[in-house]
């Protein structure tokens, strides 16, 4: 508890470029981007496949593939290969990171959603994207919003090694902390960092107070 | 009408589902599909509103090749009920009901009142508008499913097997709810079953098909109970056929005896030695009492005091000859006694006038 | 930069021995995380079940564990299990792999129909047995799919390690970053998904085999 | 003996890259490195010139940080660790002005713990350096670390995440030096000065990086870096004679051309640390 | 023998689900609970195998309260089916059967000989063993829980709606089997389902309960139909009281005619001036060939190209006095043609001798 007062209760750590609110904002930044990215090419993909069928074998093995990604090669190697002159290439590794939660979560939770309820849907005169939108996304919703919050709590406790090819964040603090033997320094950067995914946790409950219907029931995630 | 003409449907793993299906729905009446699993009901079913497009021949609505009509505009068209309802889990029962309304633009408020309106005449507490699905009970839901596909008011309505997942209590009151609908409303309604007594019941015709998809016949109620067209129609209409058959015989078939009933003010004295063993004794609104036994009648006295048997009754107007055979099974003297709206009796029906009526259903049965 | 190859082929000649060496490292840092986390996740999760009560606070502390860096973690624990050990990288993946498993156990067991559940107990099996004989069995397969997630993540993060001596595979990562190498690299990452794919193979059959019962239940 | 930790891990078997030989000799020395390649190829050769005596070595290489290592070899959890005399005096005494090896031993000499001490130091130099680009350094005319000082107000300067708070003032007391900002670019110091993210980059004269890339280092006219010849440092309790003199015949080999020979291929052949440590062993004749 | 002695169970929310239940379940018969959904038919059930132990009151098997039997012990004995089977899913058909004797230790192919017998028995394809049970139909399933209830022959059975999940032609084969079986084994059965049918057909005794757990009527089938103890049994029973009672009347009761029936190779001459109007005409073997109608008789010649109507016929041994009905309606002649079991004519049911052999059976009714 000492090396949290000591971490916590530095005046110097709260301000300037290193303090920890630049480096919070630096972390949430660039795994909201991360995120975000993820979301782009996870949802739709998902969403379609789940809808048509297609491709579904092959989406779910490679996300499992991507899954086995070592982020932290995929960081060296990326960033090796297009240079620190930007953040994107720190965030490839991350969103390979968060696309597969997303992905399997979203493609599951609509391929779930009870085959009656779709063929409901399309007798009344429902079109696809109809069907998509008004009936397979509410229903597959708290399942979506499960993977999603997967996905952004493990970008938010990955994003630390992303400090080691350079990157700010709070990752700063644990590899900072490391380098220079100041325990209390890795050990505070870690509970920033478990902080701000509770907080994730959080928002997404409140999502998902807000989006989901009360009518329809929680499924288990995939993880 | 709903016209079947030389339909097929091959699947794309060969099987043929339904076999150059002709048929007709007429306008206005419940045409029921009937037939063992797997027998091309459901595909029939969906052909109408091209779930499923047939491989060969055509389906008509009111002569028009359905196949000539984009599938969302057609479906708006039809009302659809599936087994386990199909509600939306994730909208209020009277959202539910609105669906297609919504989906026509209708303005909120419209389709809501029209939602409410038709909660109520599916019989169903507004109570529940307000709820979701997984609140409701099985036949509660199949009530919401029913409403919704009546929603937007269209004249077609089909239903697979929409009653066979809840308890046959519930599932007689919901079949009994339909008959009622469909007197006020006329739609013109394909119902798939696969219990041939909710076929007989529901149905003014009745096609039987067999696995293979081929129609083996297709009649109303009474004349395929009376003349089934092969083995396997009388094999799936199953035992007591010929009581059954007698669902469709009005009760106004049999002839009554006005003279054996008798008001409860009669004295005994003069009834004694009637040849009849029974009689029926009416109150003073002639209502039916019960029967007394000629031989037991005390000497003297009214029948006011006298021990009466149980009683069978049947309502001439609205019961079928079934009704008034197990009358007569019932009541203690093998005698029914016919009754009116009001409860009051018309007369007696022997086993005499019972047995006469039933020959000249037999009688025409075969002819 | 641009004349440094992708791939030098002749490298990977040279060094295969040490790469064989970081590989072998590396699956028992991964693997053992798995069994032990396996072999803790039973208990918990049966206990889970029995005291519905605790399922609560022990998945948020799981939760908790699972948003932690693995990164932190390790060099926090390097003062406890000592610099560049094995136990370093694989106390912290056991925790990981319980935030997976604990769960996947309590599904699994959940999803045990009623009525089975019901009718060994109506037959006469006593708690024990029919924990062993009935539950459990019933629960392999959603329990192997936890196991399947836990095992790829277990083999992923494992290289992060790296950062703090004991990678396995992860050297690489770390050697080709400082030379500007990514022959290393490239094949630090391919058999690091190779592994995966391995492990996963591997217990996707585990389920073929032991479950030969739920094969094709969906289309039943 | 050995590494406790080593046996409280649940596989019994220690069989990794990290140690060559099977553990569990009283004698076995611990070898290991800071996360940077000279680092790691001294330690290899150290080690494989230990073996080469029959010495069982483990190895933990390409770790982290002098302050995370020198801890462990104090600790016991290593016994040898590759070091440069001026930084680690620098580094055990914050105030030390000493800027001569002869300073740099004898301070280090007075300073260290009892548990550790400094062997022989070798010939080979391997300095720190600050660095920038050719092109900067064509630009504004930068040769040595006093051409900085007009300049350094408009740059930013990145190094290792301990490297802020070992030379900051060390710079301004020695040159007058200030920076603009200070950035933490650690393992990707190099790679930052070659995107403009900083202008000056705090690395080693033989990082692969500023030799792939061609990188100026400028020189050090001050000496604010002092001298810093490579010697291993070792845990006292954990090495003998055996240890101690093939570590000095190593270091008498070792000068800084050999060592920036050995650093090209590592860097630029890309063999491996092992392999030319193995070579440059055999080559002195102290391993066959 | 199984005792319910003031047996009440009250859950911990309040309910009421049993309420002084006494009753008794007699050795080698079946026992069927029936009632609405609530009525707790299955509590009571269950308080037997102790799955549920009882607030008040004793249940007694043998005259030993089951409270004082270890419940694994007390369970092993007893056979338990229910509405999904309950089958283990990881396990092979024959291991399911086997279930029980592996569990009393048996040795391993003893159990297995033991579960290949009963597959046998209860009219499963012995293929099915090594299968899985997802590879099942619902109704082979059904079989399978009922041969593994039986796999240690365990003198009590418990029955919990087992066939109420099945489809209704499945149903009534499953039920024939099992009273097929319980003819051979004479197991002491009870027996819970919701439907009224299957309770009259398959009990010996059937006990009528009514939400909050209050026995309304315990008797045989035949009495329940014809005396109902109240309205609420009344309206459980439901509609066709009179003429599902004629099941449990053998067709014995009724008198035949031998008089109607002609060989094929009569001449007509000598029939066309008889006073019946159909006659009823058998082959060589006396089997039934169908009604010649006497007026419409040829001249000359023999019955043989006469074209005959179709018939009905009714077994008198095996059937009731309800198909010998049945069979009279569905016969254009009015008259069924009684066969033995070789499917010779015994002679002809009149509607006369039948309204007779009813007559007595009302009559009996009330008697
Ligand atoms: N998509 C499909 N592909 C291949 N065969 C199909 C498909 N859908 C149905 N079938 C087959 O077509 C036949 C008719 O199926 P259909 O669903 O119309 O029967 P049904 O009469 O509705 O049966 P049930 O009473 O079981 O609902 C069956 O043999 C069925 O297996
Ligand atoms: N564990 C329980 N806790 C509280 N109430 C219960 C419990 N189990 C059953 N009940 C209630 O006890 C009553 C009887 O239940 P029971 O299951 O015995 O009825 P049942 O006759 O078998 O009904 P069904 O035909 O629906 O199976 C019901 O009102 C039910 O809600
Ligand atoms: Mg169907
Ligand atoms: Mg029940």
């Amino acid at each position: 508890m000492n090396w949290l007062v000591d971490f916590f209760g530095d005046p110097a750590n709260w301000s300037g470029p290193d303090g920890i609110p630049v480096r919070l904002t630096e972390h949430l930044q660039f795994s909201t981007v991360a995120l975000l990215l993820a979301m782009l090419v996870a949802l739709p993909l998902g969403l379609w496949i789940g809808h048509t069928g297609r491709g579904a074998l092959l989406v779910v093995l490679s996300a499992n593939a991507a899954r086995a990604l070592p982020t932290l090669g995929l960081l060296v190697l990326v960033v090796l290969l297009a240079g620190l002159s930007t953040d994107l290439p720190v965030l490839i590794p991350l969103v390979a990171l968060a696309v597969p939660p997303i992905l399997v979560n979203t493609y599951e939770g609509v391929r779930g959603v009870d085959p009656d309820l779709r063929d409901a849907a399309y007798g009344m005169g429902l079109r696809g994207g109809q069907v998509l939108g008004r009936v397979l996304v509410p229903v597959a919703l708290p399942l979506i919003l499960l993977g999603l919050r997967l996905a952004a709590i493990q970008v938010v406790a990955t994003a630390t090694v992303a400090a080691f090819v350079g990157l700010g964040g709070l990752g700063r603090y644990v590899v900072d902390g490391f380098a220079t033997n100041d325990y209390p320094r890795t050990l505070g950067g870690a509970v920033l960092v478990a902080l701000l995914a509770l907080l994730v946790q959080l928002v997404f409950v409140l999502i998902q107070r807000l989006l989901v219907s009360p009518g329809v029931r929680r499924r288990n995630a995939v993880r | 009408m709903i016209t079947f003409d030389e339909v097929t449907k091959r699947y794309a793993d060969g099987t043929v589902a339904v076999d150059r299906l002709t048929l007709e729905a007429p306008t206005g009446e419940i045409t029921v599909f009937v037939g063992p699993s797997g027998c091309g009901k459901t595909t029939s079913l969906r052909m109408i509103n091209r779930m499923i497009d047939p491989s060969e021949g055509r389906v008509l609505l009111d002569g028009v090749d359905v196949t000539t009509i984009d599938p969302p505009t057609l479906r708006r068209g039809i009302g659809y009920v599936i087994q386990q309802a199909g509600l939306f889990p994730h909208r209020k029962i009277v959202d539910n009901v609105a669906t297609v309304p919504y989906l026509l633009g209708w303005d909120k408020k419209k389709a809501r009142d029209r939602a409410m309106e038709l909660l109520e005449r599916v019989g169903l507490d507004l109570k529940l508008a307000g709820r979701y699905p997984f609140q409701l009970s099985g036949g509660q839901q199949q009530r919401v499913g029913v409403a919704r596909a009546l929603a937007a008011d269209p004249p077609v309505l089909l239903m697979d097997e929409p009653f066979s997942a809840v308890d046959p209590v519930v599932r007689t009151s919901l079949q009994e709810e339909l008959l009622r609908l469909q007197a006020e409303l006329n739609k013109t309604i394909v119902f798939v079953t696969h219990d041939i007594d909710e076929a007989v019941k529901l149905g003014d015709r009745v096609a039987v098909l067999r696995v293979g998809g081929h129609l083996a016949q297709l009649d109303d109620p009474a004349t395929l109970l009376s003349r089934p067209a092969d083995d396997f129609v009388r094999e799936f209409l199953g035992r007591d056929r010929g009581i059954r058959r007698l669902s469709f015989v009005s009760g106004h078939e049999v002839g009554l005896r006005a003279d054996l009933t008798v008001p409860v003010s009669t004295e005994t004295a003069g009834l004694r030695d009637t040849a009849e063993p029974w009689l029926a004794v009416l109150d003073e609104d002639g209502r039916p009492l019960g029967w007394a036994r000629t031989d037991d009648l005390p000497a003297s006295g009214t029948l006011a005091g006298v021990p009466l048997a149980p009683y069978g009754t049947f309502d001439r107007g609205r019961d079928s000859l079934r009704a008034a055979l197990d009358a007569t099974l019932l009541s203690p003297s093998g005698c029914a006694i016919a009754v009116d709206d009001a409860g009051r009796a018309e007369g007696v029906v022997t086993r005499e006038a019972l047995s006469e009526a039933l020959d000249r259903v037999a009688g025409g049965a075969h002819a | 930069m641009r004349e440094e190859p992708l791939v030098r082929w002749d490298w990977i000649g040279r060094n295969w021995p040490s790469i064989q060496s970081l590989l072998e490292d590396h699956v028992v840092m991964s693997l053992v995380p798995i069994v032990v986390g396996l072999l803790v996740a039973l208990p918990l999760g049966l206990a889970c079940v029995r005291w519905r009560g605790i399922y609560q606070p022990t998945m948020s502390l799981m939760n908790v564990t699972y948003s932690l860096p693995s990164l932190a973690v390790f060099v926090m624990l390097i003062p406890v299990t000592g610099l560049a050990t094995r136990a370093t990288v694989i106390v912290p993946l056991v925790f990981y792999s319980l935030a997976v498993l604990i769960p996947a156990v309590v599904d699994g067991l959940g999803s045990v129909p009623d009525h089975v559940r019901q009718s060994a107990v109506a037959m006469g099996f006593t708690p024990l047995r029919r924990l062993l004989l009935v539950e459990l069995p019933i629960a392999v397969p959603v329990v192997l799919a936890g196991l399947r997630v836990a095992a790829v993540s277990s083999i992923s993060l494992v290289s992060v390690g790296a950062l703090v001596g004991r990678g396995g595979l992860g050297y690489l990562f770390i050697d080709g970053w400082q030379r500007q190498f990514y022959t290393p690299i490239i094949v630090g990452v391919v058999l690091v998904v190779l592994l995966a794919a391995i492990a996963d193979a591997l217990l996707v059959l585990a389920q073929r085999l032991l479950t030969p019962w739920s094969r094709a239940r969906g289309t039943a | 003996g050995g590494d406790p930790l080593t046996n409280t891990s649940p596989t019994p078997a220690d069989s990794g890259a990290a140690s060559s030989s099977g553990g569990g000799g009283s004698k076995k020395v611990v070898v290991g490195s800071a996360n940077f390649p000279e680092n790691v190829l001294l330690a290899e050769i150290y080690a494989q010139a230990l073996e080469a005596k029959g010495v069982q070595v483990e190895k933990k290489l390409n770790i982290g940080s002098r302050e995370v290592l020198y801890e462990q070899v104090k600790g016991g959890g290593l016994t040898i660790l590759p070091e440069y005399i001026g930084s680690l005096l620098a580094f055990v005494d914050k105030s030390t002005t000493a800027k001569s090896k002869e300073d740099i031993l004898a301070g280090l000499k007075e300073k260290l713990p009892a548990e550790l001490e400094v062997l022989e130091p070798a010939a080979a130099e391997d300095n720190n350096s600050l660095t920038v680009t050719k092109e900067l350094s064509q630009k504004v005319g930068l040769t040595t670390i006093e051409d900085l000082v007009k300049v350094a107000k408009g740059y930013t300067v990145g190094g290792p995440p301990e490297f802020q708070a070992r030379q900051e003032k060390n710079f301004k007391d020695t040159y007058g030096l200030e920076f603009k900002e200070w950035k933490k670019t650690g393992d990707a110091t190099a790679d930052a000065i070659k995107d403009g993210t900083i202008q000056v980059g705090n690395v080693f004269t033989t990082d692969p990086k500023v030799i792939i890339n061609g990188l100026i280092s400028l020189q050090d006219t001050k000496h604010a870096f002092g001298a810093d010849n490579v010697a291993p440092l070792v845990n006292k309790a954990g090495v003998d004679e055996t240890v101690t003199s093939t570590l000095n015949a190593v270091s008498a080999k070792l000068d800084t051309a050999g060592l920036l020979t050995l650093m090209k291929r590592v860097s630029i052949d890309k063999d491996d640390a092992a392999t030319v440590a193995k070579d440059w062993l055999t080559q002195n004749g102290l391993a066959s």
